[in-house]
């Protein structure tokens, strides 16, 4: 299965990404619930990753695949990290709606 | 040898100064007083050193002590020239500060800051003599300043009273402006001839042709200025009467005999720029016969009697600067010598009675003193009648040779016109003189009962230096008498224009006869008014009409208040309250925008998150955009 | 000992001074004063030997900035005011008790640091950090020691902060402009620039703002009156006798030398303004009621001559703006000293509080009449040579800027001495005026010393300057 | 066509689907479950590359453990209702164009990009197996790796801290 990129084409992959990054953003931008912002994000990053793993493939080399493993490890640790502040806020104020976040209101 | 005897004459005063500054108060006070007058003696001494000295040789002795201040284009040294003029001054500076110091002894010794004022006196003796014996023309203004401190310290001796204070200020403030005119003038002889040394400054003047410089007339223009303010002339004498509120010695020191002619000096020690400078001379004479005429009628009404002397001084200041503008500065210098005589004498027996009737300055409370202060009156007849131009008192000599030149000059148009002015003001100065005799010294005492049992000759301290003064007032004269001239031959190394000599014609007698005549009009009218009227000055409220503007000095000082003092107060206040605040809030302005502007960005800032990754992501668009595609299409 | 230990010397002072503890800090930060007095002295000697005084050294790579320390005649006297001033006000201040001592000693010795290396540094960033470095202690004494009301304080404090920070940003953004052409911030390497006359009008304009304030000449000195009365007297001392001296030696070694030409062109203007704020200064003093205000407008009064003086672009204007520098450094921080005498026994500084004092205290008095005379610039006093040396450079510009400068004499005179007749005499005032103490004495003394020595004898100074001015002038001129 | 490029669609269809899906779901929990979808056909992409390592690895972090913590946090919520309030129209409109743009945009731009690299072509050496990339991990990237793990405990110090219930203010 070498010859994935000539069969598929790296431009498909590369498609499949940015629509994939795009439904992410839109994912941000059109709901107000927080958990599912965080998942957007995960879209988000999860596109970026595939696109990782296909250059690397088409450059043929493992740093790629390397810097996947660790931009995993991170969203690992973002995740884990954002979903305690969600339930810290959640605790506070009854509501993840990002809408009522208004504290840095100047 | 030569140098440090120079020295000696100048600093002894200061060690004086210094000496009672610091030891005054733990002395007693007649050493205290022994140590300020052995001071200037010592002074007096080498002056006559000096004098005899240069009388043999006729050798001008120059001495250069330091280095003072260097400037671009030229150095000033702290240096000593004793020449005629100098030596001249020096003597009389010397001598009378001698016998005021005696007399002060005796007349202050009640005083608790008795070494204080010797100390002071001793500075200005100190300063007065570095303004005479200068090379150069900023070594004069150390000694032209310092007299001014001196007189601005002694004229607020009593520094309780505010009104003493004031007087002072007055003084020193007026002083000032007529300095910044003599600044001024030695900026411009600074700039067109790059030095400021007496010698050079002669030589290079009369080695070029100068004669037409604009420039020129407004330096002397300006040196006349600071003499207008420190001789008490128009526009700037108002100083002088009220600097009466000063000791008496001091008034007779400073404000009579010395400082008051520095002006004079400084006119004759540049007489060779004021020839060049005709116009300014013309000035220079005009203001003297004015300040001459004005003085004298203002004095006519005074009844405080130190204040009819000072505008007696006043106007006899403005004789000598008569004599100056018309260019006899030798006339002018004899003026200035009889003048310190019988003005001083004339001061000193105010003081004795002031001090009989323990501090009474008016003359309405005066009256009949002949009989029980006899040395002083004499003493103060004397020279009355010297300045009343009496002949032969040394009064009569000096004026009338003001007079004479006045007469004789032909070089103003209106010569004629000066002459008349000065002649009536000298039948003014006889009026109001024997007008103070009048009253102080005969008819009945007119103060309380108490003053006249206390009333008293005054002791020996104090009628000694009368007795020398009048003494000199009466021969005073003798030293330039029509014949010899001594004082004309004396002066001549120093003046460029030769004085003409007047053949004693019939002209001349005449002029004397007139002005003789003059004299004793005046001493008639006196007379007949306070004598045979037997007049006593109305009280202050009583005067009334053109005696009542007269009384109050044609209301200059007021004029000046409204004038000067009054607008400079208001725009301060302007400033203060108005502009200064004004100018606060520009400042601030800058701040207020600032703020306004943070707030108006405050509100974008709405704490929406939504709003804020919608501004995100359009932004990461718009620099995507900007990156790659723009920058192709370009 | 070369020029880099009087900066340590201070720096260290100051850091020793702060843990020396509150009782201690006074006589730790005299010592280190005092010391560096010493080595400024011996330096001076050196510099008279015909030393040259400099530093070189390397800061930063990028950019690239140089510890370039450098002392002419100039710098050696603005040098020798500061280390001189530094000792007098501390000594003159051991008479007060301020809590928390050890951080107030502390901040003056660290400005005293910054102020020398001011005057020290012929590197651009390396002045302006030291420029800036200075404002930071004044803001603390002044806002932390300062009297009267605490929120009054603080506003005017940080006004003043504020105002001149934001000044000298633009004289930030002028060095970066030059730092572009020569890649690096050496004075000596600004002067090779051969900048456009638009360049310079900029470049001096810039310059012109941080400077303004700093001096300040109107109408950029609204800071001042407001500050010198709310800070404590040391901090008052330490602005009006150094600090302000920063400003004017600044224009004379950065402002002029790098755009002569536009310097030149914008000649009467400047020199007019200077006068102006002479005028201004001095009629707005006439009618101040509080003592230190009143000082306050004389000093916008006095440097507005000296500043007339720097931009004269000659070399009696420059020698006397120094001379003048240092005269009115020694006479405003003795003058100030009298105010703190007086606040130290009446507890105010209202003028009409005041009165008949000279009948309790005769020798306060002269003192006192000697320094009010100082500032009038009596002949004799080192006043005097700075201001007629000033006055004589203008006359020759104008005689018409000699006449308006020369109104300071008059309405100097008017002033002072009303002040000194409403302070000082009149009727015994009912208030005991305890008499004045021995270190107050030595205080006063020795300004006054040193003003009467060198008003006298001024060559000494004279020969220090003129030299450094000749060259400044030759950087002008070419 | 050959098998892997249908493999290659499908798994493309799911993968977009789903996640569009994700977002749409009113109920959190759909949208777990729909994203848990994703993420497996994102991990058959990467099978698709013959990169088994990552495959696996992205099974085991997100599939498992991010999931598990996602579903978790609903369910802590008690979030699996639809009572979400909807952002305003405009809102929800501005979404839709800033998405079409930004992908419009960034597909212009790799549409227009050219190629700097040249063409992809197979040497046939190994670069992807567990092995290679076992190497490469512990050896190039030892400190790094280190690191991860590091952060991970820091993660995990923080999570704890955070979801922690706050005694002192009540």
């Amino acid at each position: 299965m070498n010859n994935i990129l000539d069969i598929v084409g790296i431009e498909n992959y590369i498609f499949l990404s940015v629509l994939l990054f795009c439904i992410g953003v839109f994912g941000v931008l059109y709901r107000r619930n927080a958990i599912i912002v965080f998942m957007s994000i995960e879209i988000m990053l999860n596109a970026v990753n595939l696109l990782f793993v296909a250059f690397s493939t088409y450059h043929q080399d493992a740093e790629g695949q390397v810097f996947v493993f660790f931009s995993m490890a991170v969203a690992a640790a973002e995740v884990a990290v954002g979903l305690a502040i969600l339930v810290s806020i959640f605790r506070n104020l009854g509501s993840i709606d990002i809408a009522n976040l208004k504290n840095l209101k100047g | 040898m030569e140098n440090s005897l120079v020295l000696l004459l100048l600093l002894t005063p200061f060690v004086g100064f210094l000496f009672n500054v610091f030891f005054g108060k733990k002395i007693s006070r007649n050493v205290s007083g022994t140590i300020g007058t052995i001071a200037v003696v010592v002074s007096f001494a080498m002056s006559i050193f000096f004098f005899m000295q240069l009388n043999q040789t006729g050798k001008v002795i120059q001495v250069k002590l330091f280095d003072w201040i260097t400037v671009s284009n030229f150095k000033l040294d702290f240096g000593i020239l004793l020449d005629q003029l100098s030596l001249l001054w020096l003597l009389f500076v010397t001598g009378i500060g001698s016998l005021i110091h005696l007399y002060s002894i005796s007349y202050m010794h009640d005083d608790e800051n008795l070494h204080k004022f010797f100390a002071y006196l001793n500075l200005f003796i100190f300063f007065m003599i570095t303004l005479v014996i200068g090379s150069n023309l900023l070594v004069m203004f150390i000694g032209w300043e310092g007299v001014g401190l001196c007189s601005y310290l002694l004229i607020g001796f009593w520094h309780k009273n505010q009104d003493y204070n004031d007087a002072a200020k007055k003084a020193f403030i007026m002083n000032r402006i007529g300095d910044l005119g003599f600044l001024i003038g030695i900026f411009i002889i600074a700039s067109l001839f790059t030095t400021l040394d007496f010698v050079e400054l002669k030589e290079i003047v009369l080695g070029g042709t100068n004669s037409g410089n604009a420039l020129l007339s407004v330096a002397t223009l300006c040196l006349f200025i600071g003499a207008t303010g420190k001789s008490a002339q128009l526009p700037l004498y108002t100083w002088l009467p009220d600097a009466m509120a000063g000791p008496t010695p001091v008034s007779a020191l400073i404000h009579a005999a010395t400082m008051v002619t520095a002006g004079i000096f400084m006119i004759t020690r540049m007489n060779f720029l004021f020839d060049l400078t005709p116009y300014i001379q013309e000035i220079i004479a005009v203001v003297g016969a004015l300040t001459a005429l004005v003085a004298a009628s203002i004095g006519l009404l005074q009844n405080d009697i130190k204040k009819v002397l000072a505008y007696s001084t006043v106007s006899q200041l403005g004789l000598m600067f008569l004599a100056l503008g018309l260019g006899a500065y030798n006339v002018a210098v004899f003026h200035v010598i009889t003048h310190a005589f019988f003005k001083a004498c004339l001061f000193l027996g105010s003081g004795s009675v002031i001090h009989a009737l323990h501090g009474e300055q008016d003359m309405r409370k005066m009256g009949g003193l002949r009989k029980v202060m006899p040395i002083t009156f004499a003493t103060m007849l004397i020279s009355t009648l010297a300045i009343s131009g009496i002949f032969p008192f040394a009064g009569f000599w000096s004026k009338d040779e003001i007079l004479l030149v006045a007469f004789q000059n032909h070089h103003i148009a209106f010569a004629k016109v000066l002459w008349v002015v000065a002649s009536i003001a000298s039948i003014m100065t006889a009026f109001y003189m024997f007008r103070l005799m009048y009253l102080t010294f005969f008819r009945e005492f007119r103060g309380t009962e108490e003053q006249k049992h206390h009333l008293h000759e005054s002791p020996s301290l104090i009628t000694f230096p009368l007795i020398v003064l009048a003494a000199l007032a009466t021969i005073g004269g003798a030293i330039n008498l029509p014949g010899s001239n001594w004082l004309n031959h004396f002066l001549e190394p120093i003046l460029v224009t030769k004085y003409e000599h007047h053949a004693l014609g019939t002209q001349e007698y005449m002029l004397m006869a007139v002005a003789l005549a003059g004299a004793i009009i005046g001493i008639g009218w006196a007379y007949s008014k306070y004598i045979k009227q037997a007049f006593v000055p109305k009280e202050d409220s009583a005067i009334t009409g053109f005696s009542k503007t007269i009384y109050n000095k044609y209301y200059v000082d007021e004029f000046y208040t409204f004038l000067i003092v009054k607008p400079l107060n208001g725009l301060s206040n302007f400033f203060r309250t108005t502009l200064e605040p004004a100018l606060g809030k520009v400042v601030y302005g800058f701040g207020t925008v600032a703020n306004g502007l943070s707030n108006q960005g405050r509100k974008l800032q709405t704490g929406s998150i939504g709003l804020y990754l919608f501004a995100f992501v359009i932004g990461v668009c718009a620099i995507i955009i900007y990156l790659f595609l723009a920058q192709n299409i370009a | 000992m070369d020029v880099t230990t009087i900066l340590i010397l201070l720096l260290v002072g100051a850091i020793a001074t702060y843990f020396s503890g509150d009782k201690l800090a006074s006589k730790v930060a005299l010592f280190f004063s005092v010391a560096t007095l010493g080595v400024s002295l011996y330096l001076l000697n050196e510099f008279s030997k015909g030393e040259t005084i400099n530093y070189l050294g390397e800061w930063m790579e990028y950019p690239k900035v140089y510890l370039a320390l450098q002392a002419d005649g100039l710098s050696m006297l603005m040098v020798l005011l500061t280390t001189a001033l530094t000792p007098i006000i501390i000594f003159s201040s051991l008479g007060n008790t301020y809590s928390n001592a050890k951080s107030f000693y502390a901040l003056v010795l660290f400005m005293s640091f910054a102020m020398t290396g001011t005057f020290l540094a012929v590197d651009g960033l390396l002045y302006y950090i030291f420029w800036e470095l200075a404002l930071i202690p004044i803001y603390f004494i002044a806002l932390i020691w300062g009297n009267g009301d605490a929120d009054k304080r603080k506003k005017a404090v940080v006004k003043f902060f504020i105002y001149t920070l934001a000044g000298s940003l633009f004289m930030l953004v002028a060095f970066a402009y030059l730092y572009q052409k020569t890649n690096n911030f050496l004075l000596g390497d600004f002067f090779n620039l051969r900048l456009s006359a638009t360049e310079q009008f900029w470049i001096f304009a810039a310059f012109f703002l941080a400077y303004a304030i700093k001096i300040p000449l109107i109408p950029f000195h609204t800071w001042q009156a407001k500050v010198y009365q709310k800070a404590p007297t040391v901090g008052t001392m330490l602005l009006s006798g150094i600090m302000l001296k920063m400003g004017l030696y600044s224009v004379i070694r950065w402002q002029i030398q790098i755009a002569p030409q536009a310097a030149k062109t914008l000649m009467p203007y400047l020199i007019g303004l200077s006068i102006a704020g002479v005028i201004y200064g001095s009629i707005i003093a006439l009618r101040q009621k509080d003592l230190k205000k009143l000082l306050a407008y004389s000093s916008l009064a006095h440097v507005g001559l000296i500043a007339a003086g720097c931009y004269t672009l000659t070399l009696d204007g420059l020698n006397g703006a120094v001379y003048q520098m240092i005269a009115h450094g020694f006479v405003i921080v003795g003058l100030f000293f009298v105010a703190e005498i007086i606040h130290r026994r009446y507890e105010t500084r209202e003028i009409s509080a005041m009165g008949g004092i000279r009948s309790q205290s005769p020798k306060f008095t002269s003192l006192f009449m000697i320094l009010v005379l100082a500032s009038v610039a009596l002949p004799g006093t080192y006043n005097f040579v700075g201001e007629f040396t000033v006055l004589y450079s203008l006359s020759q510009v104008n005689i018409w800027f000699a006449v308006f400068g020369g109104t300071t004499i008059i309405l100097g005179a008017y002033y002072m001495l009303k002040m000194f007749q409403n302070v000082m005499l009149g009727e015994t005032n009912t208030k005991v005026f305890a008499s004045i103490t021995t270190n107050e004495i030595i205080t006063l003394v020795i300004i006054i010393a040193f003003l009467l020595f060198f008003g006298l004898y001024p060559k000494p100074i004279t020969d220090l300057v003129n030299p450094a001015i000749k060259d400044i002038l030759i950087h002008i001129n070419r | 066509m050959s098998a892997i490029l249908i493999i290659f669609y499908v798994l493309a269809a799911i993968t977009l689907s789903t996640a569009f899906l994700t977002i749409y779901s009113k109920n959190p929990i759909h949208s777990a479950i729909y994203l848990v979808i994703c993420f497996f056909s994102i991990a058959g992409h990467y099978l698709l590359f013959n990169a088994q390592f990552l495959a696996i690895v992205h099974i085991i972090v997100y599939s498992g453990a991010i999931m598990i913590l996602f579903l978790f946090t609903i369910m802590l919520m008690n979030l699996n209702k639809e009572d979400e309030v909807h952002k305003p129209r405009i809102t929800r409109l501005g979404a839709i164009v800033v998405f079409c743009v930004l992908s419009a945009v960034l597909i212009t731009i790799f549409i227009n990009s050219k190629t700097i690299v040249g063409d992809y072509d197979t040497t046939g050496e190994d670069f992807q197996s567990i092995k290679k990339l076992g190497k490469i991990l512990l050896n190039e990237y030892m400190v790094p790796f280190e690191f991860a793990s590091v952060l991970l405990l820091v993660a995990m110090i923080g999570t704890v801290l955070l979801s922690k219930k706050e005694k002192t203010n009540k």
